[in-house]
């Protein structure tokens, strides 16, 4: 299974520069999501991909089973998740702004003012 | 009509998402669910009201308004990390006490901040953007 | 066990809240936010002098034992860090009262500065590389509202740039860490340190610690990732740019000082040649760039990138002096920089623009002010007795003694470019004919803008002239660096 | 004795000045002067005891941990310089205090004097390399303030920026050349150095030590090709160009180059190379002196004409050359001090500065024409003049050259004989001749523009006459600190008739023709110049700097274009050059290609997921990109589920629906997709992303097989309900054990949600007022 993850981490990081590389502000907005999905499934397949039981600990017992998926990637990527949503939620507001203040979804509009 | 049977719904719906959200958010801690995950349900119960009527309206019938909420959650979890430290312990040490064969702690104390925080957080992003989906209307 | 070391993440934090809860009121705000600042700065003190006389401090948070739970670290780096970003916050946020508009000052920008001090203040302090991207998060999302609160077509242009090479350098920093966890299976930098060091196979981590160098060197605005800063940092209100330029770009050098001293080490005929050029190629760029710009705000933009490559320069010469100068250098320009940032701001409320060629005339009418720029100007440029000139001679020492003469040369010839830019802007800005009416031009400046700008003059003369204490103090602290042996034992316990 | 006094009472009086200036604005140059010349008179005192060898030696720690400190060194040689500065300085402070009056921003003008004094004394007293350095960039920043005085005017400030720029590369060079000297012998003291000959000539070192310190020495001193700021720097106020430009700040060159010859000199390296620049040096300002116009300019490359004289002397490097260096060196001070401050009394009587405009003052500034015309004999060394015995000395000096013949010395002839010409063309048009339009009615200068020159022209001739003090207790001690043997030296006029005295004649001889064919010479040179050496330096090196402010310009805009998707491109580029590069480098195709357990549905949501990026990616329809888009995020979802990890997989399927509602709710207010690229560029960006996902593929099987050590998760397992009462380790995780990145994740989310609070309800406005 890591080979076919790797290979969908791989497209999915290639989509993500593809869109980052676009014009279109929305365009690289999605890439932007993109990104983080890449990079969660990325941290999800180097954790090490067993195939257990989810991270509980059964009723009863006061350690876990021997065969669970290892919970700390879980954690993280669950963290980074959050944190991404944070992000994306702003960077989607500041798209709306972006198009309200310029007039524009285009990118290469707005490059004059970086020269003097 | 469609507005009617919305409303209508929105009104039962929403403290049943709260309801569910408050037991997601206890089971958490043994079951699949928690802070973020409760908090988000809770949330949207309240974002179907303001679907249903208007943001102005559902804010009005809130408690207390999305900014504050954020930061009583905050305070809660920053509290709970505190709470380690007055026993003489590093902070977010865990204390624990058992009432009536319940298990409570300053963890849990931590996922309700967190609950509460996302709902503020939600409520506040929802409400400025459909604030806007409504004047284009 | 020293919960000493929360205070810098729990005291901004709860300055947040209760500026959220105060929101409205300017007043309130200015007490609150400036005071929490305030206290920040003196509990950076104190750890600072704890750290200096008992050595490392550390806390395993909840009580859970190191590598497993998420340990705060201090050492004498990282609380030399943590002053001097207090000190910046505090000064910037002084001088953001005459100079911030009414409205953010009610609502926005004293919590979101608070909150970035805490992200930065967290950076800092923490010994798990997770925790470290958390914190960083923190820092960049507070730094994002911070940049786009104005909300003019220019602030969009940099925002949107700023926003995108942040959120590609996070993601790459996150790819490293899970790949680092996948590999190395633990996330604390202390137990890192320790099974990276002991492993044969070590130098196959160093493709994912290539992600790490690329994330690090775009939040430090190394070349070629440094596009985005120029961007982006004179797009802001000059309170905020300052406060920026200061803390943002560091915490980034901080990261690269951090990971490279402590557990990329292995492949060391790789990595610092790498970091050396890196550095050597982003002063250079950086200062070639600044020279052809007539904007203020972009002359010293560009100015950060090209000292920002002489910091890493002494981390790719990898020697006690080398890092003893990057630190020295890092604490310098912090102070330097911003300051001169701050009087930009200045001129800026002296004549209404940032474009040298229709600035004229300052020195002849606001002598104080030509004195404030002087100062940090000249410490920019390296000229003794200023702080500059003891940050370069470090460096130089410290690369002949490397025998990197080509790099070294590099790093001189910045110096006189560096000198150069400042010169440019004293020629046009201050010494230039006064193009309007002199009898008139006798503007008022607001105390708050002076006695901030005036402390950080004070502090770049102080730091030249008084080197000798923060000299051998970074030169310990860079022992520490070199040789992380206290810092995992502190971490791990004498058990490791 | 406490030597750091004297610098710190100079030092001192500058930060007063201002506040002196404005109290006693008619006073304020005696005033000033009063403290060099207490120092003076102290160092007169003090050089009883040097000339018996005394040697003052104080240090105080600055930077112990770099080997740094402030030592201050009081031996002949500083002493010679000491008395130079006080004396000079002293006399220009009181020149300038009438000199100065009717300009603006005089405080500032004598505050950057003292500075400039303070700096160049402590230049001379320091025993530390790094002191020196330190006085000698202040001496560079002060002089640069000074030039630029009249900062109002264009051509005042590009001088001051020249330079400042020429000095402060050679302070650069300077600066690296003591790091090496300590690299190579471990201290920076001077008094330590003189014991460190040998370790030092024989340092691999040696020689890029000597370029660099000798950069600096040429950059400072107006060397060729550094000589051009020189002339340009005469845009600052005559008594500047007198203090600085003549008599102090440019033989600083030449002082680091005597401190350091009894330590670096000697050897082949030095000589050959300190002669030829010296000697080329002063041909060219003998040269180009001739055809100037300007009173001052004429000075100012006669100045160059005599630092090329004291570099060659000091290149020569024998007993002789060293004591004519010596003498020298105070001959020119003297007679160049006081004619610069003549020629500007004459500026500022008569308006104008050309000579040839100038004429016939004798009658009306008869003080002025005696002590102009001492100094300029002094200048054509004639005697009974300081300035004969200087030349005499230096012509023994050449004439006992061992290596080189007779070259130095027929070169030194032709530049004297410049100079007794140049001194003869100045006396005569500025003096005597018929005046041509003067802009103002010259009357004679009051006492205080006079005294001063005069002073100095009085001791050229009394030093000449009555040598015995100054040549035991001044000039010996200094000779001796460079040339490391106790000597005895005898100042005479008259050393009968010899070989020396036959140069002078000549000299004298060559002179007094190129006087008297002036006029046909001086426009042949002109001409020719004009043929053959149309280079004007200064001219030149401004062209420099505005070619590399256009090329650097030109290169921002190329990389600072402002093009969001370039600067981008050159990231992912760069990333994808090195990541791929290290891969290579550690082999990532050596991993275990064991496939393992795949699941034939979960084969199936991640061809999905591929499937729905592929969609999203070249969707022309905003939703079905969007909903695409979200698809991956439910597919990922069902496979972090499969993987068992359940409350990621919830947590991704509420998020991202939430993300696809907002971006549905906002990206109804945009306009819809447009095609902006061209094919080409749509290639170009597949290659660069298909590049980046290929390494990032990379990365990933490298992680999934390369498992250095186990992973700190069983922890978690053992303690999770033990110590965390918790059965869901993950939830406990986030609460718990990892409770601080939860709280990190609820501020991230509490200020994105005040950023977007206030990004959506912000007002528009088109400029927002940036205080």
């Amino acid at each position: 299974m890591g080979l076919i993850l790797s290979i969908l981490t791989g497209v999915l990081y290639a989509a993500a520069i593809y869109l980052l590389l676009r014009r279109s502000i929305v365009k690289m907005i999605l890439g932007i999501i993109f990104l983080g999905n890449a990079t969660n499934v990325l941290v999800f397949v180097s954790g090490g991909l067993t195939k257990a039981s989810p991270a509980f600990i059964a009723e009863g017992q006061q350690v876990a089973a021997e065969h669970i998926a290892d919970p700390l990637p879980q954690a993280l990527i669950l963290t980074a998740i959050v944190i991404s949503f944070g992000i994306i939620a702003f960077s989607l507001a500041l798209m709306y702004r972006f198009y309200k203040i310029t007039g524009t979804d285009d990118l290469d509009d707005v490059t004059e003012e970086d020269e003097v | 009509m469609t507005t009617q049977i919305l409303r209508i719904s929105s009104k039962y719906l929403k403290p049943a998402f709260v309801v569910l959200s408050l037991v997601i958010l206890y089971r958490g801690h043994n079951e699949p669910g928690g802070g973020f995950i409760s908090g988000l349900l809770a949330a949207s119960g309240y974002v179907f009201y303001m679907l249903a009527w208007n943001v102005e309206t559902a804010l009005k019938k809130m408690w207390i308004q999305p900014v504050p909420l954020m930061a009583i959650g905050l305070l809660l979890a920053l509290a709970s990390g505190i709470i380690g430290v007055a026993a003489g312990e590093p902070f977010m040490s865990g204390q624990w006490i058992t009432v009536l064969n319940i298990t409570l702690g300053t963890p849990l104390l931590f996922d309700v901040g967190v609950y509460f925080t996302v709902i503020g957080v939600m409520l506040t992003i929802m409400s400025v953007i459909l604030e806007k989906v409504d004047q284009w209307d | 066990m020293s919960n000493l070391l929360l205070l810098p993440v729990i005291v901004p934090l709860a300055t947040v809240l209760i500026l959220l809860l105060a929101h409205g009121r300017k007043w309130l705000q200015q007490i609150i936010g400036i005071g929490g600042i305030a206290l920040q700065f003196t509990v950076a003190v104190w750890i600072f002098v704890v750290v200096n006389s008992q050595g490392i401090q550390v806390i395993q948070l909840g009580s859970w034992p190191a590598p497993f739970g998420i340990t705060f670290v201090a050492d004498l780096f990282s609380s030399i860090m943590l002053m001097v970003a207090a000190l910046i916050g505090l000064m910037t946020a002084i001088y953001a009262m005459p100079t911030i508009s009414d409205n953010r000052q009610r609502f926005s920008y004293y919590p979101l500065v608070n909150a970035m001090l805490m992200g930065v203040n967290g950076a800092f302090l923490t010994g798990d590389v997770f925790n470290l991207y958390v914190w960083f998060e923190v820092m960049i999302m507070a730094s994002f509202v911070l940049l786009t609160l104005g909300g003019s077509r220019q602030q969009m242009n940099g925002a949107i740039k700023y926003v995108a090479m942040n959120l590609v350098a996070s993601m790459l920093f996150l790819a490293g860490i899970g790949l680092l966890y996948g590999q190395a299976g633990t996330l604390n930098m202390a137990d890192l340190a320790l099974k990276i060091r002991a492993s044969d196979d070590a130098f196959l981590l160093n493709s994912s610690a290539m992600l790490f160098f690329v994330a690090f060197s775009l939040k430090a605005a190394l070349f070629p990732f440094f596009f985005w800063l120029p961007a982006s940092y004179p797009t802001a209100p000059m309170a905020i740019t300052a406060f920026f330029s200061g803390l943002l770009t560091k915490v980034g050098v901080y990261a690269l000082i951090r990971f490279f001293t402590l557990f990329f080490v292995q492949n060391q005929s790789f990595w610092h040649p790498l970091l050396l050029w890196a550095g050597g190629i982003t002063m250079l760029v950086g200062v070639l760039t600044a020279a052809s710009q007539y904007d203020m705000r972009r002359i010293l933009s560009f100015h950060i990138i090209s000292q920002i490559g002489y910091i890493i320069m002494g981390l790719g010469l990898f020697t006690v002096a080398g890092i003893a100068g990057a630190i020295y250098y890092m604490v310098h320009n912090i102070v330097a920089k911003a300051n001169t940032f701050l009087v930009a701001g200045m001129v800026y409320k002296l004549r209404g623009t940032y474009d040298l060629k229709a600035i004229s005339g300052l020195y002849k009418n606001y002598p104080l002010v030509a004195l404030l720029f002087v100062i940090p100007a000249m410490g920019l440029a390296g000229v003794p007795p200023f702080s500059g000139f003891v940050g370069k001679l470090m460096l130089v020492v410290a690369g002949f003694e490397a025998e990197k003469w080509v790099i070294t040369g590099v790093a001189l010839l910045v110096g006189l470019f560096t000198l150069f830019s400042m010169v440019k802007i004293w020629n046009e800005g201050f010494w230039k004919k006064h193009t309007g009416n002199d009898a008139s031009d006798n503007k008022k400046l607001p105390v708050a803008m002076l006695v901030p700008v005036a402390i950080l003059a004070l502090i770049t003369i102080l730091l030249g002239v008084a080197a000798e204490p923060v000299v051998e103090l970074c030169m310990r602290a860079a022992h520490q660096l070199i040789d992380p042996s206290s810092y995992i034992e502190a971490v791990l316990g004498k058990q490791y | 004795m406490e030597l750091y006094l004297i610098i710190a009472a100079i030092f001192t009086l500058a930060f007063l000045a201002p506040m002196l200036h404005k109290w006693f604005p008619k006073a304020i140059g005696w005033i000033l002067a009063s403290v060099p010349a207490a120092v003076f008179a102290y160092l007169i005192y003090l050089s009883i005891d040097i000339g018996y060898g005394l040697v003052v030696y104080e240090s105080y720690a600055w930077i112990p941990s770099l080997g740094i400190s402030m030592s201050f060194y009081l031996d002949g040689l500083s002493l010679l310089f000491l008395l130079m500065i006080t004396a000079i300085g002293a006399l220009v402070l009181i020149y300038s205090g009438y000199y100065m009056q009717h300009y603006s921003l005089k405080g500032r003008f004598y505050f950057y004097l003292m500075l400039f004094m303070g700096a160049m004394m402590g230049l001379v007293l320091s025993g530390n390399l790094i002191s020196i350095f330190v006085f000698w960039e202040l001496t560079s920043i002060s002089s640069y303030l000074l030039i630029g005085f009249f900062h109002e005017k264009t051509k005042s400030r590009a001088a001051a920026l020249q330079a400042l720029l020429v000095t402060a590369l050679g302070g650069l060079a300077l600066m690296a050349g003591m790091v090496l000297i300590n690299l190579s012998t471990g201290t920076y003291e001077i008094i330590e150095l003189l014991n460190e000959r040998e370790i030092l000539q024989n340092s691999p070192y040696y020689l890029a030590i000597l370029i660099l310190v000798g950069l600096g020495a040429m950059t400072k001193s107006a060397q060729f090709p550094f000589h051009f700021w020189l002339p340009s720097a005469m845009a600052g106020p005559s008594p500047v160009s007198a203090f600085l430009h003549s008599a102090t700040m440019v033989k600083a060159g030449i002082y680091i180059l005597l401190r350091l010859a009894p330590v670096l000199g000697g050897t082949l390296e030095w000589r050959a190379g300190l002669s030829v620049v010296g000697l080329v040096t002063m041909l060219v300002g003998a040269y180009f002196s001739l055809t100037q116009k300007d009173l001052k300019a004429i000075l100012a490359y006669s100045t160059i004409m005599a630092l090329g004289t004291l570099m060659l002397l000091v290149g020569i490097d024998t007993y002789q050359s060293i004591k004519a260096a010596i003498i020298f060196l105070v001959v020119h001070s003297l007679y160049k001090g006081a004619l610069f401050m003549v020629a500007g009394s004459i500026d500022k009587q008569t308006g104008t500065r050309d000579i040839y405009q100038l004429g016939g003052l004798f009658r009306t500034m008869p003080y002025t024409t005696v002590v102009a015309l001492l100094a300029l004999f002094s200048m054509a060394g004639l005697p009974p003049f300081i300035g004969f015995v200087g030349k005499e000395m230096i012509y023994e000096a050449k004439s006992i050259i061992p290596e080189t013949g007779n070259l130095p010395l027929i070169a030194s002839i032709i530049a004297n004989a410049f100079m007794v010409a140049i001194s003869a063309i100045i006396a005569w048009h500025v003096f005597f001749a018929k005046a041509g339009n003067l802009p103002k009615q010259p009357k004679e200068t009051p006492f205080r523009l006079w005294v001063g020159p005069a002073v100095l022209s009085a001791l050229s001739l009394l030093l000449a006459l009555f040598p015995g003090f100054f040549d035991r207790n001044i000039a010996e001690p200094a000779i001796g600190a460079v040339w490391d043997a106790s000597v005895s030296l005898q100042i005479k006029l008259w050393h009968g008739f010899n070989l020396v005295l036959l140069y002078s004649v000549i000299t004298i001889a060559v002179g007094a023709l190129i006087f008297a064919f002036r006029k046909k010479i001086i426009p042949a040179i002109q001409k020719f110049n004009e043929r053959f050496f149309a280079i004007d330096f200064a001219q030149k090196f401004l062209d420099m700097v505005d070619g590399f402010l256009h090329l650097t310009k030109k290169k921002t805009d190329f990389i600072q274009g402002g093009v969001q998707r370039y600067y981008l491109m050159i990231i992912f580029v760069t990333a994808s050059a090195l990541v791929w590069y290290q891969l290579f480098y550690t082999r990532f195709w050596d991993f275990n290609s064991d496939i393992g357990y795949i699941p034939f549905y979960a084969a199936g949501v991640a061809v999905v997921v591929i499937a729905a990026t592929v969609v999203a990616v070249f969707s022309k329809s905003r939703v079905v990109a969007l909903i695409a888009m979200g698809m991956v995020g439910w597919g990922l979802a069902l496979i972090f589920a499969f993987y068992g990890a359940i409350d990621l997989a919830i947590t991704q399927i509420m998020t991202e629906t939430l993300v696809l509602v907002i971006f549905v709710m906002i990206i109804y207010h945009l306009p819809v997709f447009k095609s902006f690229s061209r094919l080409s560029t749509r290639i170009r960006d597949g290659v660069i992303a298909v590049v980046f996902g290929g390494f990032m593929m990379g990365l990933s099987l490298k992680a999934d097989y390369l498992n250095l050590y186990p992973a700190i998760s069983d922890y978690f397992a053992q303690n999770s309900f033990t110590e965390g009462h918790g059965r869901n380790i993950v939830n406990v995780i986030l609460v718990d054990f990892r409770a601080m990145d939860t709280l990190g994740e609820i501020t991230v989310l509490t200020i994105a949600a005040i950023g977007v609070f206030v990004l959506m309800r912000m007002k528009n406005k088109k400029t927002e007022e940036l205080k």
